[in-house]
C-alpha cells in the first residue's frame, strides 16, 4: 500500500519522472512532500466531488421546499469543512515539523546566487579543503546537507524539486535549508524566484552519488586545473589566463584569478554550460565562447569577438579542464 | 414596466444639512482619516521594522534629533486645539463672526507650525540618504508635514470662503466643523510620531 | 496670605539661586578635579626600562627613524625641559617642494640632516653648520610614476636609515638604494618589489647587523608580503621571508617555536587558506622593525590578509596580521604570534614594537610592547612569544578580550561583518586603535606615549575580484568618530600597571609619531598643523606651534653643531587620512579613501597641503 | 537645471525615453575608436554613437557593475577617490569626453592608472566610461539612480547638478618641482 | 404634511409622470458637448466609462497573455526576447490586477449600486469623476511607457532589490510604481465614495439587514480597500524615493531590508485578491437569486461570510513568504489562517448551491456563468488550500501550479461572474438584451478554452516548471503541456472575443428590454432601462430584501426631494430612516482639470522630486476652484415650516 500511494499520485499528475519534478521523491523532504500532497489531493478531490454532486443534484432537482433540512445541511457542511481543515492544518504542521527536524549534519555547502549563476562552496573545518565550484552540486546519498544561501545581487530561490522545497536567497540575509538526498541520480535545480533578464536560464545540475564517489569527487575538485598539453591547448591557456577571461573567471593553478564569474577549474567535468543553458559538449562550448549572448542574451559574459583560431584554442583548452 | 408609484412618505420636512454623522461630508472625512491613519500606522510599523534591523537606534554615529523644535511644535499644536474647539462649537452654532475671526487665527497658527516644522527638519541630525533610520524619520516627518500643509491650505481656502458671501450658507459651517475635526486628527496623529522621532531614539 | 507671598517668592528665588550655584560648582568642580588629576605628575613604583642593549643611541644624533633598535624614540637631550619648552621658536624651515603626506623622520648624522620626501622620494642633505642650512646635495631616484596609482594610501615614505657612512632609502616603486652620505652618490640599487603585482615600498628600511631590512606595501592589492634582508655592502638579497605560503618560503625551520599551539604545524601558511588564496594573501611588511642585538632577533609585524572581505578566505590566514621574531642573520623564524587570526577589519600587526625590560607579576621579563591596531596593548615575552598581557587602550566593541591561554583574540559576534548587510559601530575602525604612527617611550617616566585614534566604522563585505595590480578589497566602509566624538587621543600608557597614566583628547585623528626627551617633554603633531609639547609626567600642554599644514611626520631631537638641542618635524598633511587633502579627494562620497575620509570631512577646514621641515630651538 | 528645462524634459521624456530606457544585451554599436591612440578621437567632434552609451540607463548600469567588478571602486571608491583620484568632482586630468575616458581605461595613464586593454572588451570600456561620467552627473538626469545597493554614497546623484568639467593637467596637480 | 409652493419644487402625487421627468431631467442633466461630457458627475456615465476602460485594459493585457503563450508554446522559442517577455508578463499581471480586476469591480458597483440602493447619484459625485480620471491617466501612462520600451519588467509585485535603483536602471520601475500611486488615489477615492453611498444613501426602509448582498460585498470591499491600499501606496512611495532621492528603506547595506517590501506589499496584496473576489461573490449572489427565483439561501450566513473573509484576508499575507526564511514558528498560524479563510467561502458556495436546490433555476446565460464559476472556482479554492500548507507551498510556490491556481481563482472566481454580471445588467444599461445564443456559445468556448489553458499548468508546475521564465529547455517534458495551454489560450481568447461581439451586436440590435427583463427583485429593476439621468422619478422605499418580488406593481415611493435642484436623501446607517436631504454637486470640469494637474505632478515627480513642489500650485488651484461654491443658479431653498 505504501508503495501504491505515490504511484496513485503519479497517475493523478504525471509528475514523478524527470530530473526536475516535485513527486520524484528523491530526498527526505521530497518523500514527505509526496505523501502530504497525496493526502491533500485526495481530500480536495473528495470536496470537489461533493460540490459537483451538490451542484448537479441542485440543478436536476427543481422543486420547492426543504429549507429546514438545508439549514441543517449548512451547519453540517461548516462542521465538515472545519474539521477537515483542522486535520489538514495539523497534518501540514506535523510534516513541516518533521522536515525541520533534519538530523545534524557535518556537511555544509554555501551557495551564493548571482545574476544568473550559482557560486557553490563546500566548506570544511580545514580551510584548505574548501572546495569552490559553480553551477553544479554533488551530494552524497543519504547524508543530510546544510545549504547556506546568500545572494550577491537580487532575490533568487534555491529549489531541487526532486529532493526538497524552496528557500530564497535574499541579499543581506543568510538563509539555510537542510536537504537529505536519498536516491542516487542526476537532478536539476532551477532558480524559482524571478531575478531579472535571464531568470529562465539559471539552473544547475545536482548529482547525488554514493558517499565514496562524492569524496572522490571532492578530492579531485581540490586539484588545480590540468596543465595544457597540446600546442592548441597551450595557445588557449595563454589566451584564457591572460586576457579577458581571466579578469572574471578563476582557474585554480593558473594566473586566471577572477572571482566575479563562475569558477572554470574543472569546467569540462560538468554536465551543463551557462548555468544549465546548454548541455556540456565541445560544440556548445564553442558556441558559448563565440557568442554567449546568443543562447542567454543579457548574461554578463561579453562577446569578445575571438578570431577562429583563437576560438579553437580557447575551446580546446577549456575542454581539457576535466 | 416601471411599477406605478405608491406614495408612502414625504421627505420635504427633512433638514438640508446636519452636523456630525448625519452629514455625508463627515463620513467622507472619516473615510479619509481612516486612509491617512492607515498610512501613519503602516509607516510607524515600517519604523519599528527598520528599528529591529539595527543594533542601536539611532545607528552610530548619529545622534537623536534635537528636542527644541519638535517639542515647541508639539506644544503649539496642542494649544491650537483650544481655538479649534471654539471654532467647531461656533460653527455648529452658526456664529459667523466668531468663525471668521478664529479661522484667521488658525491660519496664523498653521503658518507658525509650518515655520517650526522647517526647523524640525533641520534638527533631525540625519539626512534621508544617510541610512534607513534617516529615511524613515524623514518619511514620518514629511508625511505629517503634508497633512499640516493640506489642512492649512484647506483652512486658508475655507477661511477665505467664510469671508465671502458664501460664508452664510449653512453647509459652510459643516465644512468648518469637519475641518476642525480633521485638525484634531492631524494633531492626534502627531503625538505618536513625536514620540517616535524624538523620544524613542533616546530611550532605545 | 497676602502678607506672606513676598516672603514665599523670596524664599523660592533664593532657593533656586543657591541650587543653581551648587549645581554649577559641582559640575565645574568635577571637571576641574578631573583636569587637576590629569595635571598632577604621575608617579609609579617600578619603571619599565629600555631593553638592555637595544637602546644604544649615538649621542645627540638620529640615525634611524626610531632613534634606537628598541624603537623608543627617546632623546636623552634635556636642554629643552618642562620649564623652558614654552619658549621654543622655529630655528629654520625647509620646503621640500612636494605636497603629499610627509610621514618621514629626518635623520641627523654629524652636522648633516638628511630628509626624504614622499614620492618621488627625493633625498636632501642639509648642512647644519651654516646659518641658512643650505642643501649640501640632493638625490632624485626617479621612481616609476605608475607606482603612485598602486600605493594604497598616499605616496608616503616613512624615512631612511643611516649606517656606516651610508644612507639607505627606498623608493615607492620598490627599489632599495644605498647612498654615500657625504656625496649623495648612489652606491647600489636593488629592486625588491614589482609594481605590476601591486607591490610598493613605503616603510623605512632598518639597518642592523650588516643587513638592510625592507618589506613591502600592498596588502590592499593582494600582494604576497615578504621581508627582505639585503647585504649592507653589496645590496644583494641575503634572505627573503614570505608571510604566506609553504614553510620554506616563510623561512620556518626547526628553530621555529611559536608559543601557542594554533601556530604550530606544517605549512600553515598554505593550509590555513582556501585553495590558492595565500598567493594573494597580503601579509605585507610596511611598518616597523625592532632589533634586539642581545638575542640577535628582529621583531616585525605582518599586515592584513587579502582581500579585506574575510568571507573569501576562511581559515586563520597565516602568517598575516601577526608578529614574527626572526634570527637576523638567517631570517629563520623563531616565534610567531597572530594578533588577528582571520582578520576581519584590516587590523594589521605592523605597528612599532618597543623592546623593554620590565617587571611582570614581580619578575623582570624581556618584553616587547605593541600598541596594536586591534586596540590592545600587547605585552609579549620577546624570547618566547608568550602574550603576557593585552589590555584595551582604545574604544573597543569589535573584541571582547584576548584569551591569554590560547593567545586568541575574542570577537564580539555582533560586530562580525557580513556580506550584503552593514555591521555598524565597529571600534576600532580599520586603521585600528592606532595606525603606523609610532609611539615613544621614556625610561625616565617608564611611560609609553601612544598617539592614537578614536574611530569606529560601518563595514560590509562585497566580494573581491583579483586582478593583478589593482585593489583586492571587497569591502565598503564608512568611518566616524568613536564614543565621545573626538577622533584622536594621546595616551601615556603605563606598561607595568597596565593602564593609562594620562590622556589628551584631540579633535582630529592623530597621525603623527611621538618623541620623548630626557627633558620630560613629549612632542607630537596634529592634523590641523599644531606641533605640541606636553609634560611627560602629567600631560599638561606646555607649548604649541601652528605649522603650515597638518603633521603626519615623526619628530626627532638632535644636538646641532652649535651645541644647542633642536626638535625637527615634517609638516605636510597626507597619509591615509590626510590624503583627503593632499590628494584632493571628494569627501562627499562617504566611502572614499576606504571610508576614512568620512571621519574627517572637515579636514580641509583645518589644513591645506604642504611640505615643509620645521626645526625648533630655544632662543639663544 | 532650470524649471522650463525640467518641464520640457517632462514633455520629451516619453518620446526621447525610448532610447534611454532600451536594453540591448548585445550592446550598442561601438563608436569609432580606431587604433586607440589615434588622433581620430577628436573630442570636439565626438562620435555620435557614444551617445548610445552615456544616454542609456542600461549601459550605465552595466558600467556600474563593471566598476565594482574590475576593482575601479577599489581606487576611486564610489567616485570620491582614495588610491586614485576622485571622479565625482569637476577636475578631469585626461579629458571628460567618452573617448578620453575610454582611452584612459584602455591604455592607462602614466601616474598610476593601469591599462585594461585586453582585459575588457571595447563595449565594456564604453559602458564603464558612461558610468564614470555619471559619477559627476554628466549623463542625463533621467537615467541617474538615487543610490546604489551599498553603503550610502552621500547626496543622491539625481539631486546633484553637473558642473562643467575643468581640465587639470596632472603636472599641476602633482605640484612637482621638477 | 406641509403646504408646498405652487411652483411645486418637490415631487409628489401632484407632480409626477411627464412633468416630473421634465423637471428632474432639467435639474440633473449635464451640458451637451465635449465639455459637458468631460464634466459629468453622473454615476452611470462614469460607471460605463470605467467599465469600458477596464475592458480595454483587459483586452490589451489579454493580448499580452496570448503573446506569452505563443512564446511558451515551444521550448527555446525565439519569438520574443527575454527583455520583451519580462516586460510583457509584468504588464500582463500589473494591468490585470491594477487596471482591470479591481477597477472593473468598482466600475460595476459605481454603475449598479446607486440603482440598487434607490438613490439618484453617489455621494461626492465629483470625487467619483476624479477617481475615474486618475485611473485613466495612470493606465494610459503605463501603456504609453510600455509602447515606448519603458514597460516595467520586475514582475507585478516588483520585489526589491530587483526593482531597486541598481538592478532596475532607468524609469521602467518608476512608471510601475507611479501607476500604483495613480490607481491607489483612484481606488481610495472610489472606496470612500462607495462606502459612504452604501452606508448613507439607501432607500428608506432598506436597513442593513435588507441590503442587497452585492451592496454588502461592495461595502466590505470598500473598507478593505481603505485599509489595504495605503500599504501598497506607502510601499511604492518608498520604492520611488529609494530610486529617486536615495532613501534606504530596502537597502540592507544601510539598515533597510528587502523583506520590508514583501511584508508591505502582501499586506496589501493578499486582501487585493479578495477585493477582486468579493464583488464577484456579490454578483453570484444576485444572479443566483434572480435565476433561481428565490432569495439567496441563508442571507445572514452569506453576509457574515463576506465580512469574515474581509477580516481574515488581512491575516494571511505571510503565506506568500514561506520561502523567505522567516521564523518557521509563526508559519503554522498563517497556514491555519489561510485555511480558515476557506470556511466562509465554503459557506457561500453551499448557500448558492442550496439556493439553486431550493429554487426553480432558469438556465439563462448569466446562470451558465454562475455554474461555470462554481465548477472552476472551487478548483482554484482547493489548490489554494494546498498552497496554504507550508510543506506543499515550499514546493508549489512560484511554479506554474501557482499560475494555474490564481488564474482559476481570478478568472474562474472573478471574470466568469463578471461576464455573467455584464450579461445580467447589460439590458439595464443599454435597454437591450444580449443575444442568448451567442452568449451560450461564448460561455462554452470561454469555459473550454479556460480549462484547456490553465488545467495543464497544474501539471507543468508539478513537473518543475517555474513561473516567469521566458523560455525553457527542450527535454524537460514540458513542451506538450505548454502547447496545449497555448492552444487553449487561443480558444479562450476566441471565447472572450465572441462575448465582445455579442456586446457590440446586442448594443446595436439586441432585443429591447423592459424595465425588468429578468423579473428580478432588486430596486435597479424598478426604473426604466436605461434609467433616466436622475435614476428614479420618486425615491423608492423598501420593506424587504426582494422589493420587486414582494411589492409587485405597487412599489412604495417617497416624495419630497427638490426637483429644481440636485438633491439626495441621506438616511441613518442601520435602520435607513431618512435624516437629511443633501445637495448633490453639479457637473464640472474641475475634477478633470485637477486630475490633470495632479497627474502631471505625479508623472513629473518620476524625474525630479521638485515636481511635487512645483506641481502643488496648479493642483491646489484646481482643487480650490473645484471646491469653491458656485453661484447658485437655482433659487434658494423655499422656507418650510
Amino acid at each position: 500500500m505504501r508503495k501504491l500511494r505515490p504511484l496513485l499520485a503519479c497517475l493523478a499528475l504525471s509528475g514523478c519522472h524527470g530530473r526536475q519534478v516535485m513527486l520524484g521523491a528523491a530526498g527526505r523532504d521530497g518523500s514527505m512532500f509526496a505523501n502530504l500532497w497525496l493526502v491533500f489531493l485526495i481530500v480536495t478531490l473528495v470536496f470537489y466531488a461533493l460540490v459537483l454532486i451538490g451542484l448537479v443534484w441542485a440543478i436536476l432537482r427543481r422543486r420547492e421546499g426543504g429549507e429546514p433540512a438545508t439549514r441543517t445541511g449548512l451547519l453540517v457542511w461548516v462542521g465538515v469543512i472545519s474539521v477537515t481543515l483542522a486535520g489538514l492544518s495539523i497534518a501540514s504542521w506535523l510534516v513541516d515539523r518533521n522536515m525541520n527536524r533534519a538530523p545534524f549534519t557535518g556537511l555544509t555547502v554555501e551557495i551564493t546566487g548571482h545574476q544568473w549563476w550559482w557560486d557553490v562552496r563546500y566548506t570544511s573545518a580545514d580551510p584548505s579543503q574548501t572546495l569552490r565550484t559553480s553551477n553544479q552540486l554533488h551530494l552524497p546519498a543519504g547524508m543530510p546537507v546544510r545549504v547556506i544561501l546568500k545572494s550577491a545581487d537580487v532575490i533568487h530561490s534555491f529549489w531541487i524539486p526532486n529532493i526538497s522545497g524552496k528557500q530564497d536567497l535574499i541579499p543581506g540575509r543568510t538563509n539555510d535549508i537542510v536537504i537529505t538526498p536519498e536516491k542516487v541520480g542526476l537532478y536539476r535545480s532551477q532558480c524559482a524566484e524571478y531575478c531579472g533578464l535571464e531568470h529562465a536560464h539559471m539552473a544547475f545540475d545536482v548529482t547525488v552519488e554514493p558517499l565514496a564517489d562524492f569524496e572522490k569527487w571532492w578530492a579531485q575538485g581540490l586539484l588545480p586545473a590540468r596543465a595544457p598539453v597540446t600546442p592548441l591547448q597551450k595557445a588557449g591557456y595563454a589566451y584564457v589566463t591572460t586576457r579577458e577571461c581571466s579578469t572574471c573567471h578563476n582557474i585554480a593553478g593558473t594566473p586566471a584569478t577572477g572571482q566575479v564569474a563562475p569558477d572554470l577549474t574543472h569546467l569540462a567535468s560538468r554536465l551543463s554550460l551557462g548555468a544549465g543553458t546548454y548541455p556540456m559538449n565541445s560544440g556548445h562550448l564553442a558556441a558559448w565562447v563565440a557568442d554567449p549572448q546568443s543562447a542567454k542574451p543579457g548574461n554578463k559574459m561579453p562577446v569578445i569577438g575571438l578570431e577562429p583560431d583563437q576560438l579553437n584554442a580557447v575551446v580546446s583548452y577549456l575542454e581539457s579542464l576535466k | 414596466m416601471t411599477p406605478a408609484p405608491r406614495f408612502t412618505g414625504d421627505l420635504a420636512h427633512l433638514p438640508t444639512h446636519g452636523f456630525g454623522h448625519r452629514s455625508l461630508t463627515w463620513w467622507g472625512i472619516i473615510g479619509f482619516m481612516l486612509i491617512e491613519g492607515g498610512f501613519f500606522a503602516l509607516t510607524i510599523a515600517a519604523y519599528f521594522y527598520l528599528m529591529s534591523q539595527e543594533h542601536s537606534w539611532p545607528p552610530p554615529p548619529f545622534r537623536p534629533p534635537n528636542l527644541i523644535a519638535g517639542t515647541l511644535f508639539t506644544l503649539v499644536i496642542l494649544l491650537s486645539e483650544l481655538p479649534n474647539t471654539v471654532i467647531k462649537r461656533a460653527a455648529e452654532q452658526g456664529r459667523l463672526r466668531e468663525v471668521r475671526k478664529l479661522m484667521l487665527v488658525m491660519v496664523g497658527i498653521g503658518l507658525v507650525l509650518l515655520v517650526i516644522r522647517g526647523f524640525e527638519f533641520n534638527s533631525l541630525n540625519v539626512l534621508w540618504y544617510d541610512n534607513a533610520y534617516g529615511s524613515i524619520v524623514w518619511a514620518l516627518l514629511v508625511l505629517h508635514t503634508t497633512h499640516i500643509l493640506t489642512d492649512w491650505g484647506d483652512t486658508v481656502v475655507l477661511g477665505g470662503l467664510m469671508h465671502t458671501r458664501h460664508g452664510i450658507e449653512a453647509r459652510r459651517f459643516i465644512d468648518v466643523s469637519e475641518n476642525s475635526l480633521y485638525w484634531r486628527f492631524v494633531w492626534l496623529a502627531w503625538l505618536p510620531i513625536y514620540f517616535l522621532i524624538y523620544w524613542l531614539p533616546r530611550l532605545a | 496670605m497676602a502678607q506672606r507671598w513676598p516672603k514665599l517668592v523670596l524664599l523660592v528665588a533664593v532657593g533656586l539661586v543657591v541650587a543653581a550655584l551648587v549645581a554649577f560648582l559641582i559640575i565645574r568642580g568635577t571637571g576641574e578635579r578631573a583636569a587637576e588629576a590629569a595635571r598632577t605628575p604621575y608617579e609609579q613604583p617600578a619603571l619599565a626600562k629600555t631593553a638592555a642593549g637595544a637602546g644604544a643611541h649615538p649621542a645627540g644624533q638620529w640615525y634611524i627613524p626610531a632613534g634606537d633598535y628598541a624603537s623608543t624614540r627617546f632623546s636623552d637631550l634635556a636642554d629643552i625641559n618642562t620649564q623652558n619648552v614654552g619658549q621654543l621658536k622655529p630655528a629654520f624651515t625647509f620646503d621640500t617642494g612636494y605636497l603629499k603626506g610627509h610621514e618621514a623622520a629626518p635623520l641627523v648624522v654629524g652636522s648633516t640632516m638628511y630628509l626624504v620626501t614622499p614620492y618621488p622620494n627625493v633625498v636632501y642633505a642639509l648642512d647644519l653648520t651654516k646659518p641658512d642650512r643650505p642643501v649640501k646635495w640632493s638625490f632624485n631616484p626617479h621612481p616609476n610614476p605608475k607606482s603612485q596609482g598602486i600605493a594604497c594610501c598616499d605616496v608616503v615614505d616613512r624615512g631612511m636609515s643611516y649606517d656606516n657612512g651610508r644612507l639607505f632609502m627606498v623608493t615607492l616603486d620598490g627599489q632599495v638604494i644605498a647612498l654615500d652620505a657625504n656625496s649623495g652618490a648612489q652606491v647600489w640599487r636593488t629592486p625588491v618589489a614589482d609594481i605590476s603585482k601591486g607591490e610598493t615600498v613605503t616603510m623605512a628600511p632598518l639597518v642592523a647587523a650588516g643587513k638592510v631590512l625592507v618589506g613591502d606595501s600592498g596588502g590592499e592589492l593582494g600582494v604576497r608580503g615578504s621581508l627582505k634582508a639585503l647585504d649592507e655592502g653589496s645590496g644583494k638579497v641575503v634572505w627573503k621571508a614570505y608571510s604566506t605560503g609553504p614553510d620554506k618560503d616563510v623561512l620556518i625551520g626547526p628553530n621555529f617555536h611559536p608559543y601557542y599551539p594554533s601556530d604550530q604545524g606544517k605549512d600553515l601558511g598554505v593550509k590555513s587558506w582556501p585553495g590558492e588564496a595565500w598567493k594573494q594573501g597580503g601579509g605585507t611588511i610596511w611598518g616597523w622593525i625592532s632589533y634586539d642585538p642581545e638575542l640577535h632577533m628582529i621583531y616585525y609585524g605582518t599586515s592584513n590578509p587579502g582581500p579585506w572581505d574575510a568571507e573569501d578566505r576562511p581559515g586563520d590566514d597565516k602568517w598575516t596580521a601577526g608578529i614574527f621574531a626572526r634570527d637576523i642573520d638567517t631570517g629563520q623564524a623563531r616565534w610567531f604570534y597572530q594578533t588577528a587570526p582571520h582578520d576581519l577589519y584590516d587590523h594589521d600587526a605592523i605597528n612599532e614594537m618597543i623592546l623593554l625590560d620590565m617587571p611582570v607579576n614581580g619578575t623582570m621579563r624581556k618584553v616587547l610592547v605593541q600598541p596594536g591596531r586591534t586596540g590592545f596593548m600587547y605585552v609579549i615575552d620577546r624570547v618566547t612569544g608568550q602574550v603576557l598581557s593585552a589590555d584595551p587602550y582604545a574604544s573597543m566593541t569589535a573584541y571582547t578580550g584576548v584569551d591569554l591561554k590560547t593567545g586568541r583574540i575574542q570577537h564580539n559576534p555582533a560586530e562580525v561583518p557580513q556580506s550584503g548587510r552593514v555591521t555598524r559601530g565597529i571600534c576600532p575602525a580599520a586603521p585600528g586603535g592606532k595606525d603606523w604612527n609610532p609611539s615613544a617611550f621614556s625610561p625616565r617616566t617608564g611611560l609609553l606615549y601612544v598617539p592614537h585614534l578614536n574611530l569606529c566604522m560601518d563595514h560590509v563585505y562585497t566580494g573581491a575580484n583579483y586582478i593583478s595590480g589593482t585593489p583586492f578589497l571587497g569591502v565598503e566602509s564608512k568611518m566616524y568618530a568613536g564614543p565621545g566624538g573626538y577622533r584622536g587621543e594621546m595616551t601615556a600608557w603605563d606598561p607595568v600597571r597596565r593602564k593609562p597614566a594620562w590622556q589628551i583628547r584631540e579633535n582630529l585623528p592623530l597621525w603623527s609619531g611621538a618623541l620623548a626627551t630626557a627633558g620630560d617633554v613629549v612632542f607630537y603633531g596634529t592634523l590641523d598643523g599644531w606641533f605640541k609639547a606636553v609634560d611627560a609626567r602629567s600631560g599638561k600642554l606646555l607649548w604649541k606651534y601652528r605649522t603650515e599644514s597638518g603633521i603626519v611626520g615623526q619628530p626627532i631631537s638632535y644636538r646641532g653643531p652649535d651645541g644647542r638641542q633642536y626638535i625637527a618635524i615634517y609638516s605636510g598633511v597626507g597619509g591615509w587620512v590626510g590624503g583627503l587633502v593632499s590628494g584632493g579627494f571628494d569627501p562627499r562620497d562617504p566611502t572614499a579613501g576606504l571610508g576614512i575620509f568620512n571621519a574627517v570631512p572637515d579636514l580641509a577646514k583645518y589644513t591645506g597641503r604642504g611640505g615643509r621641515l620645521y626645526v625648533f630651538a630655544l632662543p639663544r | 537645471m532650470s524649471s522650463p528645462c525640467r518641464a520640457s524634459l517632462l514633455a520629451l521624456v516619453l518620446l526621447a525615453g525610448c532610447d534611454e530606457q532600451a536594453r540591448d544585451p548585445r550592446g550598442h554599436p561601438l563608436p569609432e575608436t580606431g587604433p586607440l591612440l589615434s588622433a581620430a578621437m577628436n573630442p570636439a567632434r565626438p562620435d555620435p554613437r557614444a551617445v548610445d552609451y552615456y544616454k542609456n540607463a542600461f549601459e550605465v548600469s552595466q558600467g556600474q557593475q563593471l566598476f565594482q567588478w574590475m576593482n575601479c571602486s577599489g581606487c576611486h571608491s564610489n567616485g570620491g577617490g582614495g588610491m586614485g583620484p576622485a571622479l565625482s568632482d569637476t577636475k578631469w586630468r585626461y579629458g571628460s569626453s567618452m573617448a578620453d575616458i575610454v582611452q584612459t581605461i584602455a591604455n592607462g595613464r602614466p601616474n598610476g592608472m593601469p591599462s585594461f586593454s585586453g582585459k575588457l572588451t571595447q563595449a565594456e570600456m564604453w559602458q564603464l566610461a558612461a558610468y564614470v561620467r555619471s559619477l559627476s552627473q554628466h549623463v542625463p538626469q533621467s537615467i541617474r539612480s538615487g543610490r546604489t545597493e551599498g553603503l550610502s554614497v552621500g547626496e543622491p546623484s539625481t539631486l546633484r547638478d553637473p558642473h562643467p568639467p575643468r581640465a587639470v593637467t596632472p603636472k599641476q596637480d602633482e605640484a612637482s618641482v621638477e | 404634511m406641509t403646504e408646498l409652493d405652487p411652483d411645486l419644487a418637490r415631487d409628489g402625487p401632484e407632480l409626477t409622470g411627464v412633468e416630473l421627468d421634465r423637471r428632474l431631467t432639467a435639474a440633473w442633466r449635464r451640458q451637451p458637448g465635449l465639455i459637458g461630457w468631460l464634466s459629468t458627475t453622473d454615476h452611470k456615465e462614469i460607471g460605463k466609462r470605467y467599465i469600458v476602460t477596464a475592458f480595454v485594459f483587459l483586452a490589451l493585457a489579454g493580448v499580452l497573455g496570448l503573446v506569452m503563450r505563443a512564446q511558451l508554446a515551444r521550448p527555446e522559442s525565439g519569438l520574443i526576447t527575454a527583455d520583451r517577455y519580462n516586460q510583457i508578463f509584468t504588464m500582463h499581471g500589473t494591468t490585470m490586477m491594477f487596471l482591470f480586476a479591481v477597477p472593473v469591480m468598482e466600475a460595476m458597483a459605481i454603475y449598479v449600486i446607486p440603482l440598487m440602493l434607490g438613490t439618484r447619484n453617489m455621494t461626492f459625485a465629483r470625487l467619483n469623476a476624479f477617481s475615474y480620471w486618475m485611473y485613466l491617466f495612470g493606465g494610459t501612462m503605463l501603456w504609453v511607457a510600455f509602447v515606448l520600451n519603458t514597460g516595467p519588467d520586475a514582475g507585478w509585485f516588483s520585489y526589491t532589490p530587483l526593482s531597486g535603483p541598481e538592478y532596475a536602471p532607468g524609469k521602467r520601475v518608476d512608471i510601475w510604481a507611479q501607476m500604483i500611486t495613480f490607481t491607489e488615489v483612484s481606488g481610495l477615492a472610489a472606496a470612500v465614495v462607495m462606502a459612504t453611498t452604501i452606508l448613507k444613501q439607501r432607500a428608506p426602509g432598506m436597513t442593513l439587514a435588507k441590503m442587497p448582498i452585492f451592496a454588502w460585498s461592495m461595502l466590505v470591499v470598500a473598507l478593505m480597500i481603505i485599509f489595504a491600499l495605503p500599504a501598497v501606496a506607502l510601499d511604492s512611495g518608498m520604492l520611488l524615493s529609494d530610486r529617486l532621492v536615495g532613501t534606504h528603506f530596502f537597502n540592507p547595506y544601510e539598515g533597510g531590508d528587502a523583506l520590508l517590501w514583501q511584508h508591505l506589499f502582501w499586506f496589501f496584496g493578499h486582501p487585493e485578491v479578495y477585493i477582486i473576489f468579493l464583488p464577484a461573490t456579490g454578483f453570484i449572489s444576485e444572479l443566483v437569486a434572480t435565476f433561481s427565483r428565490r432569495p439567496v439561501f441563508a442571507y445572514p450566513a452569506v453576509v457574515v461570510s463576506l465580512c469574515a473573509t474581509g477580516l481574515l484576508a488581512f491575516g494571511l499575507w505571510v503565506h506568500h513568504m514561506f520561502a523567505t526564511g522567516l521564523p518557521r514558528l509563526g508559519f503554522a498560524f498563517y497556514t491555519a489562517a489561510s485555511l480558515t479563510v476557506s470556511i466562509p467561502t465554503g459557506v457561500q458556495i453551499f448557500c448558492w448551491i442550496a439556493t439553486i436546490w431550493l429554487g426553480r433555476p432558469q438556465f439563462r446565460v448569466p446562470m451558465l456563468w454562475v455554474i461555470g464559476f462554481i465548477v472552476t472556482f472551487v478548483i482554484g479554492g482547493l489548490t489554494g488550500v494546498m498552497l496554504a500548507s507550508v510543506p506543499l507551498d515550499l514546493q508549489l510556490h512560484d511554479t506554474y501550479f501557482v499560475v494555474a491556481h490564481f488564474h482559476y481563482v481570478l478568472i474562474g472566481g472573478a471574470v466568469f461572474p463578471l461576464l455573467g454580471a455584464v450579461t445580467y445588467w447589460f439590458p439595464k444599461a443599454t435597454g437591450r438584451m444580449m443575444s442568448e445564443a451567442l452568449g451560450k456559445l461564448s460561455f462554452a468556448v470561454t469555459f473550454v478554452g479556460f480549462h484547456l489553458t490553465f488545467f495543464p499548468m497544474h501539471i507543468t508546475g508539478m513537473m518543475g516548471m517555474p513561473r516567469r521564465v521566458y523560455t525553457y529547455p527542450a527535454g524537460m517534458g514540458w513542451g506538450t503541456l505548454n502547447m496545449i495551454s497555448s492552444i487553449g489560450a487561443a480558444i479562450l481568447a476566441f471565447g472572450v472575443l465572441l462575448f465582445v461581439i455579442n456586446i457590440i451586436l446586442s448594443f446595436r440590435a439586441g432585443r429591447v428590454a423592459g424595465a425588468n427583463p429578468w423579473e428580478a427583485a432588486g430596486l435597479e429593476w424598478a426604473t426604466t432601462s436605461p434609467p433616466p439621468v436622475y435614476n428614479f422619478p420618486h425615491l423608492p422605499a423598501v420593506a424587504s430584501r426582494t422589493p420587486l418580488w414582494d411589492e409587485g406593481e405597487g412599489l412604495p415611493v417617497t416624495t419630497g426631494l427638490r426637483v429644481d435642484d440636485r438633491e439626495l436623501l441621506s438616511v441613518t446607517i442601520i435602520d435607513a430612516i431618512p435624516s437629511v436631504r443633501e445637495p448633490s454637486p453639479k457637473p464640472t470640469i474641475w475634477p478633470l482639470l485637477s486630475a490633470i494637474a495632479i497627474g502631471v505632478t505625479f508623472v513629473w515627480s518620476i524625474f525630479t522630486p521638485w515636481a511635487l513642489v512645483f506641481g502643488l500650485v496648479p493642483s491646489a488651484i484646481a482643487l480650490t476652484i473645484w471646491f469653491w461654491p458656485k453661484n447658485p443658479d437655482v433659487p434658494p431653498e423655499p422656507e418650510i415650516d
